[in-house]
């Protein structure tokens, strides 16, 4: 039996297989060398970079829930200069490709970054991040209105000739809306989802447990609610779709898969168990071999027709 | 390494009602481990905990390839961790984290509030197995608490033992930063200044609440001696991915950046830390 | 010591206590009877009802997720008329408040039965389901539109002299205005939250697990959404609120009462543990004793102080 | 009713590669059981899995205070129930449901289908008790399917049992329902017609998949003989509170109603259930 193709053509990249890493989970690409090393991944994302360096929140900054957790990092990141001296030198090397993650608080901000990422910067693709929950100012509003959402694509869009992924927020009342917008402002692909807002009280000290107040819920708890949005995305815009939020296990990939994400993106799995890609990979192959398919593109939207 | 191991024991330290538990695994971990550094467990085959638990180690054997964990039970995660039999495997990530340094020669002084003492254990035994001369001084509510929180293993190391209860039911009553005072003065009179001796002849190690290691700092920093203190941070990924563990430094010059507790850390030095941070 | 006093205000009734069942989730009251009656209970909420009898969605209804579940029953009632003439008149004797929790397709079908619900047919409350998203057509954009969920409650005040509660929907970019909305409608009390809007499939069969394709997700899973949504509220509107969302044990009623809530709602918590809510009480019993409150009342808002 | 009973034994049935277990419980459900009924059980002591799993009580033994429970490990459920050990604690909600009706004279056929053969045998052992002529008619894939599902179990009742299997790797090759065909045209040229007989002298009782019971009911009506099927659905509360478990029903008028498997069920009289509903 052949094995099974993972070749995943995605917004003008060729990724080796579908699997992803989500931005703010698997670091800058050293961390996990031991257990995941990036040359096994289709990609990796990472941590979202902001034109300043940033502190981020206070702590605690995270704290678990059912079958989930929270967090409010806020951003801590080195900023654009330093991310492009001291950390793209050795990103450059990474035989997968690499996609930054960029947040910003005004479009400028994303515009300014924008201009200094081209492809020559050894860069696979920019994620704008319109959708982190976790800076108190700004940041949500991009990620909620269809056209601000808009804007901001089609601004970073003008300034660089990197595909763009725009990494939607499940905030809000009606996602199929902000896909198109974003389609619509010239994204290349979309990322589903960011975090649920949500926060969790020490009843104890009788206060919010993180520092922040709010933070985003992530991991297996929001899948049910990132499948639905990948399959309604899925019907409505044409550009792929990276499918994240609470996937662990193999199985939980292959949910997204079906329900029409082109790739898959694994953050919380990660902190679990941090081989959890290349378990996932394994089990996406067997599950083709099972069912008889010859490449893992063929189980992209199946449970749609 | 992220492995499976076999759980050789995990029974009750002490008396029940406390819920303190010593944990000893069985695997190649004991190979490369490293007082000061600690192990992310997988407490339960289910998404819920979901996160794995940090904990330190607390006894090192490589000979037979078995390390100790003493750990409190605190909530689930623990409680579920305290249900595993021996025979048992659980999923393991470390040793991680940075360690202690282990002077190669001089004093050590080790300074423990309540459990803070668990990590200290394995250092106490590595600067022993080195030849140095080894304190402890370990303060706590009372005396049960002292001895649930692995007492016994301590004396059997065999080194002189300093207490220090709130209620005075053993040792001194008061704090244990009262007890090191006395100490480092008696010390100062007895021996050459940390100026004189070219290098440092005493440096001090500290766990616990972060006031109590944020006041033995300030304590080592004005007689001279150079200290090291184990911090405490929620964790997720245990490897420096998730940035949910940070502590705040600073250099000499107040300039104020981040570290990670599971990378950089747990254990830092006493001057660069920034207690309780505002930002 | 005295008893902790929980007499529980909210929205013109006066609760024995602040302890709900959540509509759906306890039928009609005599379900639950030899584990958790309702004569031990501020209220109960029984399951939605339409004007017209419903036979609901087909099979299957329901399926388990990570630390939640999701449903699509389809809001499978006895229609207004059945449940006037076969339900109320046992409910009608229990010493406890019955809320009774209303849908509808269009607001003429609110608009209806709020007429034949009137404070002399023995219901303490309605309770107003804007939010229901397992319906396919409608039922969802009430719940999504701050000026039609407005109109909505506003139509149901005119017709009926009950106290009228209505039951927000988390699936919107902005729960603040949907509150305001329904505060400024005439409504007397909010519900905080209906299901998150979520979908699963089954890998097996490679198609949607649930026979409608969506469903509402309930459970512990969702419990930070909900805390957080019943904080923002809080801040926001005059009205007192009653918190749902993922609460199983006592510490998570505490969680919902420090974040604002005058009283909780046990939904699915009741599947979990048929004895859920009285578990519930006695630990906020615990709770308020430890801390040194005299009343339950004590507990409302005080992580926002 | 709601309480934890002690686990007795969590064995292997037949050979562990087909995941069945036999589950004893001790405590005062016995005491009120009836075959057909099912209990609602937590699995395991987290949120994770969130729901109960209803298993159907296979045998109940009033004097010795216990119900045995037969279960296949499908998923993550049953699997974590594998796992509970003798002495511990499991918590039960039951015994739930109205079980089969218990004819007080005349012949019982039991037909199974897999697995389905699970909550017939406590009715087969209350039918031989009331001294009623009962035999069973069990279709399976393959002999060490049956063998797994309790086999042994039902030959110690000592009643006339007749099997199929698709493979033919023991009784008739074939389908379940073709053996039950046979028996049905012999009995009726050997014993008075169901006219003849005022009330019915053979009534029948199935599990198995839907297609299977469908088949039974089908075939019981044209001979003319009353048929009882046992249905499964997803369930979450268990008592007829979340709706989430419906069945079809439809009236000699074709009149549709929905009824609650947990409640109204799981045993419904054949001819009344809507198979395969399309609302
Ligand atoms: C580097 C390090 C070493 C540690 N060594 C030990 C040890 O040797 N012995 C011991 O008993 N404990 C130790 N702890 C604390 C231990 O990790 C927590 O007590 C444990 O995680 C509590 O989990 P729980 O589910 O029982 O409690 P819960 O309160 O239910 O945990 C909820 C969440 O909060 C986190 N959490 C709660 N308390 C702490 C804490 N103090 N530090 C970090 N995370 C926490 C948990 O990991 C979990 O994610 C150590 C912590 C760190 C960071
Ligand atoms: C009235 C009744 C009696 C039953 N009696 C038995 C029995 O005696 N022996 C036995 O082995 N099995 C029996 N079942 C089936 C048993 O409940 C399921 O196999 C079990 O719930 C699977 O749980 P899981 O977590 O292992 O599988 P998973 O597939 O992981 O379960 C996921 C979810 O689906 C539900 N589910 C999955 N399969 C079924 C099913 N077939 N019926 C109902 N819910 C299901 C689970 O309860 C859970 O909520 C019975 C089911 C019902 C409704
Ligand atoms: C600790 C942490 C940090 C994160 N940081 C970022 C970030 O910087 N930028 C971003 O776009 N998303 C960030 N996310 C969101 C994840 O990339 C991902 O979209 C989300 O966690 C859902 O996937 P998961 O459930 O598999 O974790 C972060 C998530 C976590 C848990
Ligand atoms: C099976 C089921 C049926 C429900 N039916 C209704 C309903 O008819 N009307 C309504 O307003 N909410 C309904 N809900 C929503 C609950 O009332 C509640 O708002 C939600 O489940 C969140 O609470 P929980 O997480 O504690 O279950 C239903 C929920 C479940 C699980
Ligand atoms: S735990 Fe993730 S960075 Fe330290
Ligand atoms: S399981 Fe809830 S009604 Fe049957």
């Amino acid at each position: 039996m052949p094995p099974v193709d993972f070749r995943t053509p995605l917004a003008g990249l060729n990724l080796r297989n579908p699997l992803i890493t989500c931005s703010g989970t698997y670091g800058f690409g050293e961390e996990y060398q031991e257990y995941c090393p990036p040359e096994a991944l289709g990609a990796i994302t990472v941590k979202g970079i902001t034109p300043e360096p940033r502190l981020g929140n206070p702590l605690p900054r995270i704290t678990e829930t059912p079958g989930g957790m929270l967090n409010a990092v806020g951003l801590e990141n080195p900023g654009l200069e330093e991310f492009l001296c001291s950390y793209l030198p050795r990103l450059q090397k990474l035989p997968t490709a690499v996609i930054i993650n960029i947040s910003g608080f005004a479009v400028e901000d994303y515009v300014q970054m924008a201009r200094a990422l081209q492809s020559d910067c050894g860069l696979a693709a920019i994620e704008v991040n319109i959708s982190c929950p976790n800076v108190k100012h700004g940041g949500m509003h991009f990620g909620t209105d269809p056209q601000s959402a808009r804007e901001v694509i089609a601004a970073v869009k003008r300034e660089t000739d990197l595909p763009v992924i725009a990494k939607l927020s499940p905030n809000v009342t009606d996602i199929v809306a902000m896909a198109r917008a974003v389609e619509s402002g010239g994204a290349d692909a979309v990322s589903l989802i960011n975090t649920l807002l949500g926060m969790s009280i020490d009843i104890d000290k009788r206060r919010p447990f993180l520092a922040n107040i709010f933070g985003g819920l992530s991991g297996p708890a929001i899948r049910p609610v990132a499948v639905r949005m990948v399959w309604q995305v899925a019907q409505a815009v044409q550009i792929p779709i990276i499918g994240m939020g609470g996937i662990i296990e193999w199985q939980d990939a292959v949910e997204f898969m079906l329900a029409g994400a082109s790739a898959v993106s694994i953050g919380t799995g990660n902190f679990v168990n941090p081989r959890a890609p290349l378990t996932i990979l394994a089990g996406i192959e067997q599950y083709c071999r099972k069912n008889g398919l010859a490449s893992s593109r063929d189980l992209v939207g199946l449970a749609q027709r | 390494m992220l492995i499976d191991q076999e759980v050789v024991l995990n029974e009750i330290l002490g008396s029940a009602d406390l819920g303190m538990r010593k944990l000893v695994l069985k695997g190649p971990i004991a190979q490369e481990a490293r007082p000061g550094q600690f192990v992310h467990l997988q407490v339960g085959p289910t998404l819920d905990p979901l996160l794995r638990r940090p904990i330190s180690i607390a006894a090192i054997d490589p000979e037979c390839q078995e390390i100790t964990l003493l750990y409190r039970i605190k909530g689930k995660g623990t409680e579920l961790l305290s249900k595993a039999g021996p025979g048992q495997k659980l999923n393991l990530l470390g040793p991680l984290g940075k360690g202690f340094t282990l002077p190669d020669k001089g004093e050590l002084w080790l300074v423990a509030g309540g459990i803070g003492a668990f990590p200290l254990h394995a250092l106490a035994a590595a600067a022993k197995k080195q030849g140095l001369t080894v304190r402890l001084f370990w303060g706590g509510e009372n005396r049960s608490l002292l001895e649930c929180s692995g007492l016994a293993m301590w004396e059997e190391l065999g080194l002189p033992i300093y207490l220090s209860t709130l209620d005075g039911s053993c040792g001194k009553k008061g704090l244990v930063t009262e007890l090191l005072q006395e100490f480092l003065q008696e010390y100062r009179q007895s021996s050459p200044s940390p100026a004189a001796a070219g290098e440092p002849v005493l440096q001090v190690a500290a766990c616990g609440p972060p006031g109590m290691m944020q006041a033995v700092t300030v304590q080592c920093l004005q007689a001279g001696w150079p200290v090291e203190v184990s911090l405490e941070e929620h964790m997720a990924c245990g490897l420096g991915a998730c940035l949910g563990c940070v502590v705040t430094l600073q250099d000499q010059q107040g300039q104020v950046r981040r570290a990670k507790v599971c990378q950089d850390g747990p254990v830092f030095r006493g001057e660069e830390v920034v207690w309780n941070a505002s930002c």
